[in-house]
């Protein structure tokens, strides 16, 4: 490899849900070319839904992600609710919010301990973790798991749940169920916060990012699917307003779609929700991120493990008190009449908003369907922040470069299944 | 123990290839001796995988050396036969309906094998051998695919060279080697000159084969209850009570495997049964 | 035991349930030496394996080559999921245009490299198990990983969600509430878990081993549904299961 | 002088059957029909409510106050004497060899509410499990420590078939107690009756009371209960107008309308068909686990090439033939005890007695 022209190929990004690779070339000190690429097949989501009745939207759109299927059903069953005019009494929407918690809790951790964590401890997976600190691996796998129960207890079962529908849900749990999943959360709670200050001890590399940041927003709750959304660029909008600060453009370079707002690259995900409503988080929490030098007002991508571990802990105290007293006897859920209009749904899936557009004709069938999940979203911002790497990049030996990009790559956990319209042409293999 | 459902462990004392597929094992039975009637069967656990039922194929005057010989055609027999000296397989058993031998007493007898039919009619055999006084002519015609597919036939020399035995076998497709007869084991059935009236049958081969000897023994005149088969059918519990084997109203395991054609002839009859 | 995890078309959620083991998964690690899982580790090495898991279906020329290669490599090879067993949701595309389809969703669908089909891996390479679901359950997972582990038979039941759920002590909720199910003719495995939550089974395990689809589709009738309906039903997360795919076109001729 | 619960003593009752140690089992409203589930407190009992039963139909709909009101559900005695799911042994490995370790104790139960053709089911299971030679373990500790309080039935549901199978509607014998529930202007109580040492023993606890003229509430009922009965089964010669039907046309029509779906048989009182599987575990333990399974599966009869019994039509005559014909040839008696669960719980709504009756008469055909 000459001096002048370096080339840094990934070719084949590990840990991630989904397959993806990155590209990166010099010329001289110039980056010639980034391009991070994803290997995942186009599965024609929005083509599918055509013709189906929206009230299947949630069991259908939970299959494009088994990683945050809750993510998906909820957009799903928020924006058909909304184009039939359907709202859902409190009980019905602090389930929805609890189903929501179990979700942030199982994929956030999953991400942490077996995606991230290796990273920073420079072992290959979360065996190698094991192998350093088999207790807290244990722990993690614990916690976790009581996301996993979380969201088995009131959905039916961890992956693409069952029990969740447009209206609400096909059953109450039972008391028992709560109970049990109840006694999981309790004990599951310290020893989160005992990983996140584990995690809080890793070394991170500094690299501070300006980039804008969009998340909901509501007026006086840590958003799950509430809210209007807001952005660092001082925006506030209604999601019915989406195309007309958002677009999706499908770059030729990249064969992605990419989402802009106002033409410009943005980032959604744990580190704008965390950023845009840091203040809606109880005191002990914000104590917490103190701690963990999440200060107020910068983004900093390589402690993003530790803003996730915050929100898992919200996710935990959240679920607790929304199941605390849960009324098991009343409705399951409110009757749908099908109507013709379009709908909007937007929530914060784990990895970032999660936004649904049905039209739906006076059958209630689908006459189009938009999904744009936030992998999309936040493909412009990874390659900018890998863009703001370049020079460390270029200086560090072979593997450590390759690490450092991969690691920053996850730093943003994207979901690539997600990317309804994700895709590569081919998978280019070249010599590392 | 008392429990039906629980095995017995018995270590694997010696192992046989018979053919290629076909494996003999001796167990060591001597802890808890299997007195075992000709015909009789045991259900064997190879540890974790799974049971399978399988005909005792050794000598009944032995309890204390349990002998099986295993066809391995699937999921729990191939495991299982591959098994050495040392290993220990679980036993439950013996269980169900002998071969006619006693009631045989004082007539002429006929073991017609096919395949692997021979195992469960081998202690049958040694049985007539044993008590050879008791009984009129004995007759063992056995049928394989292929000469390389005979089972004991090392041991169907010996009984050929005795002058007190007819042992005769045939095959479906010969090898250079073969100088015997060629085709049905039916055949050896209808040169056999048989004695209807004194005369009885024991067979064991697959369900056509069975048929077959049945339909020629009762063309020659001998009655259908002095006709015997052994019959294979699912089995997961081997006392009755799963229900998986019922055939007609019969349980094979506990009112067969062995059957007299008078009971059972109707059934091959009809298909699904 | 070297084990490898591939991924094809799919929504990761089969592969995941590895990682959801979270009981047994140290317990595993110990017997099971995980050689290739992109998802769990940057270790990738390459084959041959003991097994291998596949997750997915195939929809494009790439991937029909890759798959020859896992086979080639693997001493037993597992699908786990509805993609790999019968094509997945994705294969509701081998009914509709394409083209179409791509139009609707990319902008510029000429760099979009994709096959017509989305097809079972046994479509394309010989399968030693396949474990059904949309996703797989985790406990099957486990029986069949440890199975493989033991070299025995998977102990998965083909018959219908039907034995589960009354097995389970559930109330059969066509019965009791005239709830149109396709439990009678979808295969166990999940626990008969809708019924469970008072819906019907939406088929997500496919086919059992012997489905009466049209003595069903005349229940779903006598329930009110629609042949529209039924079809939906059944074109769902297994369209492209024989006995699913075949009934939805009986009754698609029907019309 | 009938001696008589107050309904208001209720309790009374479930505590007395609970005493050492037991969990008392009765009916209980769940997800659309009555259940047999524990319970503990009266409260849980299905009071109120009425069961309406057709082929294929099962509504629970709001009914006179009786705690017993609704009949039958899809559950049965089987439920909690031979469960549905069982551990036979455990095992784990002890160098070459093994040990086996036995099934923990199972649970001391009470059975409540239960029905005449659920007693003759349990009667007819003894002689499956119990009395054909070799005895099943699980059963047999259950059975012999299982309490059996019987209810007699005051109506018939529109499935009901008893009377024609000689099992009810008369709860006659095989109880431990037997309650007749009446509701008449002289209040509303369970007049209660033991048929056995431990059925009086229980009993003397209660606080009954003593009331004029209940003598004959049982006998009452019963009548009521046979009037209210339209459904029969037509058994003389039905063995052998069966087992003579066997190449019949019939099988392959019914075949068309069946899902294989195995409901029937789950739902069956007397069914007794099981599968066995062995399992093991990460670390090498082993368990068989016994669980339900049925004659309409194919993997049933699957030996090394194939099921024998492969087509849906043959499948559906074993069931019939064996419940209404074989079972003569193996147990003495019909496997069927008339209660109608096969036919009120079959999602396609297949109605035993008709299907018997169209099988044993349907034109032979020729060979
Ligand atoms: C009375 C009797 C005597 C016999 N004697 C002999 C003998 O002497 N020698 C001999 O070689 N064979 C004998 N057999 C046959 C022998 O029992 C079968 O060959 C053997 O059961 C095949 O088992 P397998 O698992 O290896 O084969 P497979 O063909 O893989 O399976 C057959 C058995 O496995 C079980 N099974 C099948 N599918 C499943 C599933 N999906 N899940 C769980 N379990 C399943 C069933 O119990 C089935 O019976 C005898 C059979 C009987 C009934
Ligand atoms: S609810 Fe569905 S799965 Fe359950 S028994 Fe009824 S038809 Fe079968
Ligand atoms: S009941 Fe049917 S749809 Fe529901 S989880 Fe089970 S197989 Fe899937
Ligand atoms: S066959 Fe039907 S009616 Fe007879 S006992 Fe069984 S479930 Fe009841």
């Amino acid at each position: 490899m000459s001096e002048e022209e370096r080339t840094i190929h990934v070719g084949y990004l590990s840990r991630v849900e989904g397959e993806g690779a990155l590209h990166l070339a010099w010329k001289g000190e110039e980056l010639v070319d980034l391009r991070l690429r994803i290997f995942e097949p186009p599965r024609f989501f929005e083509g599918l839904l055509r013709g189906r009745m929206a009230t299947e939207a949630a069991d259908i759109t939970a299959r494009i992600c088994g990683i945050c299927p809750v993510a998906y059903q909820t957009s799903a069953c928020v924006a058909v609710e909304d184009a039939f005019g359907v709202t859902l009494p409190p009980h019905l929407l602090a389930m929805r919010r609890a189903l929501y918690c179990g979700e942030w809790i199982e994929s956030h951790v999953l991400h942490m301990l077996m995606l991230h964590t290796p990273d920073f401890l420079g072992v290959p997976d979360a065996m190698g973790v094991a192998r350093l600190n088999r207790d807290m691996v244990q722990a993690g796998l614990r916690v976790k798991k009581a996301g996993n129960a979380l969201v088995a207890a009131l959905g039916g079962r961890e992956i693409h749940p069952i029990n969740v529908k447009v209206g609400g849900f096909w059953r109450l749990p039972r008391r028992d169920e709560l109970d049990r999943v109840r006694e999981q959360l309790v004990a599951a709670r310290p020893e989160a916060l005992a990983m996140v200050r584990w995690m809080g001890t890793f070394d991170f590399p500094e690299l501070d990012r300006d980039v804008p940041l969009v998340a909901l927003r509501p007026a006086d709750t840590y958003p799950f699917f509430e809210g209007d959304l807001g952005t660092t660029t001082g925006l506030t909008i209604d999601v019915h307003q989406w195309s007309d600060h958002f677009a999706e453009e499908h770059v030729e370079r990249s064969t992605a779609l990419h989402c802009r707002l106002h033409g410009q690259p943005y980032l959604t995900g744990p580190l704008a929700r965390f950023a845009l409503n840091r203040d809606r988080l109880p005191d002990d929490l914000r104590a917490l991120a103190d701690e963990l030098g999440l200060e107020a007002g910068v983004v900093r991508p390589f402690r993003s493990i530790l803003v996730r571990g915050v929100e898992v802990l919200y996710a935990i105290d959240e679920a607790l008190r929304l199941l605390d007293g849960f009324p098991v006897h009343l409705e399951p859920s409110v009757p749908v009449t099908p109507r013709a209009g379009v709908g909007w749904g937007a929530s914060e899936a784990p990895r970032g908003t999660l936004v649904h557009r049905y039209e739906i004709d006076g059958d209630g069938r689908i006459v189009s369907a938009v999904i744009t999940p936030p992998t999309s979203q936040n493909q412009l911002a990874i390659e900018a922040d890998l863009r703001e790497l370049a020079p460390e990049l270029r200086s560090l030996d072979e593997d450590a470069a390759r690490h450092r990009a991969e690691m920053a790559i996850r730093n943003h956990d994207p979901c690539i299944s997600c990317s309804t319209h994700f895709l590569t042409l081919e998978r280019v293999i070249e010599p590392a | 123990m008392n429990d039906p459902w629980v095995p017995v462990p018995m270590t694997i004392r010696s192992r046989r290839q018979e053919t290629s597929d076909t494996v003999t094992f001796e167990l060591d039975a001597s802890a808890a001796p299997v007195r075992f009637r000709p015909g009789q069967f045991t259900m064997l656990w190879r540890y974790g995988l799974g049971e399978v039922a399988i005909s005792v194929s050794g000598d009944p005057r032995e309890p204390e050396r349990l002998v099986h010989t295993i066809r391995a055609v699937g999921a729990v027999t191939r495991p299982i036969t591959q098994l050495r000296p040392g290993d220990v397989l679980g036993v439950r058993g013996p269980f169900g309906r002998p071969w006619p031998v006693d009631e045989a007493e004082g007539s002429d007898v006929v073991l017609v094998a096919g395949g692997l039919g021979m195992a469960p009619l081998r202690p049958a055999w040694l049985h007539l051998l044993a008590n050879r006084e008791r009984y009129g002519r004995v007759l063992l015609l056995v049928g394989a695919r292929t000469p390389a597919d005979l089972l004991f036939p090392d041991q169907l020399g010996a009984w050929r060279a005795r002058f007190d035995t007819e042992v005769q076998v045939t095959v479906d497709r010969a090898d250079a080697g073969w100088r015997g007869p060629i085709g049905v084991v039916t055949r050896l059935l209808e040169r056999a000159g048989l004695d209807p009236a004194r005369t009885r049958v024991m067979t064991c081969g697959p369900e056509v084969m069975m048929k077959f000897v049945a339909r020629e023994a009762l063309r020659q005149g001998i009655p259908a209850d002095r006709i015997a088969v052994s019959m294979e059918r699912n089995m997961q519990c081997a006392i009755g009570v799963c229900g998986h084997c019922q055939w007609g109203a019969d349980f094979v395991c506990r009112d067969g495997p062995v059957f007299g054609w008078d009971r059972v002839g109707a059934r091959f009859a009809v298909a699904g049964v | 035991m070297r084990l490898a995890v591939h991924k094809f078309a799919s929504c990761d959620g089969c592969q995941l349930s590895v990682l959801d083991c979270e009981d047994e998964l140290l317990t595993i690690v110990e017997a099971v030496e995980i050689a290739y899982f992109p998802e769990a580790s940057s270790r990738m090495d390459d084959g041959p394996w003991d097994c291998s898991l596949v997750e997915g279906s195939i929809t494009t020329a790439h991937d029909a080559e890759r798959i020859q290669e896992v086979r080639r490599k693997s001493k037993r090879l597992v699908t786990i999921g509805a993609c790999a067993t019968a094509g997945g949701i994705q294969a509701l595309r081998n009914l509709g245009d394409v083209e179409a389809w791509r139009a609707v969703v990319y902008a510029r669908p000429e760099y979009v490299a994709t096959l017509a089909t989305s097809t079972a891996i046994a479509d394309h390479v010989p399968v030693d198990f396949e474990l059904r679901g949309c996703p797989v359950d985790k406990h099957q997972l486990l029986e069949v990983l440890l199975a493989m582990l033991h070299d025995r038979r998977p102990a998965i039941p083909r018959e219908s969600v039907c034995a589960d759920c009354r097995r389970a002590g559930q109330v059969c909720v066509t019965v009791a509430k005239g709830v149109p199910c396709l439990g009678p003719a979808t295969q166990a495995g999940c626990g008969a878990l809708c019924p469970g939550y008072h819906r019907g089974c939406y088929g997500c395990f496919g086919p059992s081993d012997h489905p009466n689809a049209p003595a069903l589709s005349r229940v779903w009738q006598a329930h009110g549904a629609d042949r529209d309906t039924i079809v939906a039903a059944l074109r769902t997360f297994n369209t492209a299961a024989p006995a699913f795919d075949a009934e939805a076109k009986r009754l698609e001729e029907d019309r | 002088m009938a001696r008589a619960l107050p309904i208001t003593h209720l309790q009374a009752l479930l505590d007395r059957l609970g005493a050492d140690g037991r969990t008392v089992v009765g009916p209980v409203a769940r997800d659309g029909a009555v259940v047999l589930e524990p319970v503990r407190i009266v409260d849980e009992l299905a009071q109120g409510w009425r069961d309406e039963q057709a082929p294929g139909r099962y509504r629970l709909v709001p009914g006179e106050p009786r705690v017993f009101g609704a009949l039958l559900g899809p559950q049965s005695p089987k439920t909690w004497l031979y469960p549905a799911k069982l551990t036979l042994f455990r095992a784990e490995r002890d160098g070459a060899s093994f040990r086996t370790t036995s099934p923990d104790r199972p649970p001391r139960l009470a059975l409540l509410g239960l029905r005449a053709c659920d007693l003759a089911a349990i009667r007819l299971q003894d002689r499956v499990l119990l009395g054909s030679g070799v005895e099943d373990p699980a059963y047999a500790s259950r059975r012999r420590e299982v309490l059996l309080v019987a209810v007699q039935c005051h109506r018939s549901a529109e499935t009901c078939f008893c009377a024609s199978m000689d099992t009810g509607p008369e709860v006659s014998s095989g109880y431990d107690l037997r309650l007749t529930e009446v509701i008449d202007e002289r209040g509303h109580r369970l007049v209660v009756e033991a048929g056995s040492e431990a059925g009086r023993a229980i009993a003397a606890d209660l606080p009954l009371v003593d009331v004029p003229h209940d003598d004959d509430a049982a006998s009452r009922q019963a009548a009521e209960a046979r009037a209210g009965q339209s459904k029969s089964l037509r058994t003389e010669g039905l063995r052998e107008r069966l087992l003579d039907a066997l190449r019949g046309p019939h099988w392959d029509e019914v075949a068309t309308r069946c899902l294989g779906c195995a409901g029937c048989t789950m739902v069956c009182p007397t069914c007794f068909c099981t599968a066995v599987a062995d399992v093991t575990d990460a670390t090498g333990a082993a368990e068989r686990v016994r669980r339900w399974d049925s004659c309409f599966h194919t993997e049933f009869t699957h030996v090394h090439g194939g099921p024998t019994r492969a087509e849906l039509a043959a499948r559906y005559r074993q069931w019939l033939t064996h419940k209404l014909a074989t079972w003569h040839d193996q147990f003495g008696t019909s496997g069927c005890v008339g209660c109608g669960r096969c036919t009120t719980w079959c999602p396609a709504g297949i109605d035993l007695v008709a299907e018997a009756e169209r099988a044993a008469t349907a034109e032979r055909r020729t060979e």
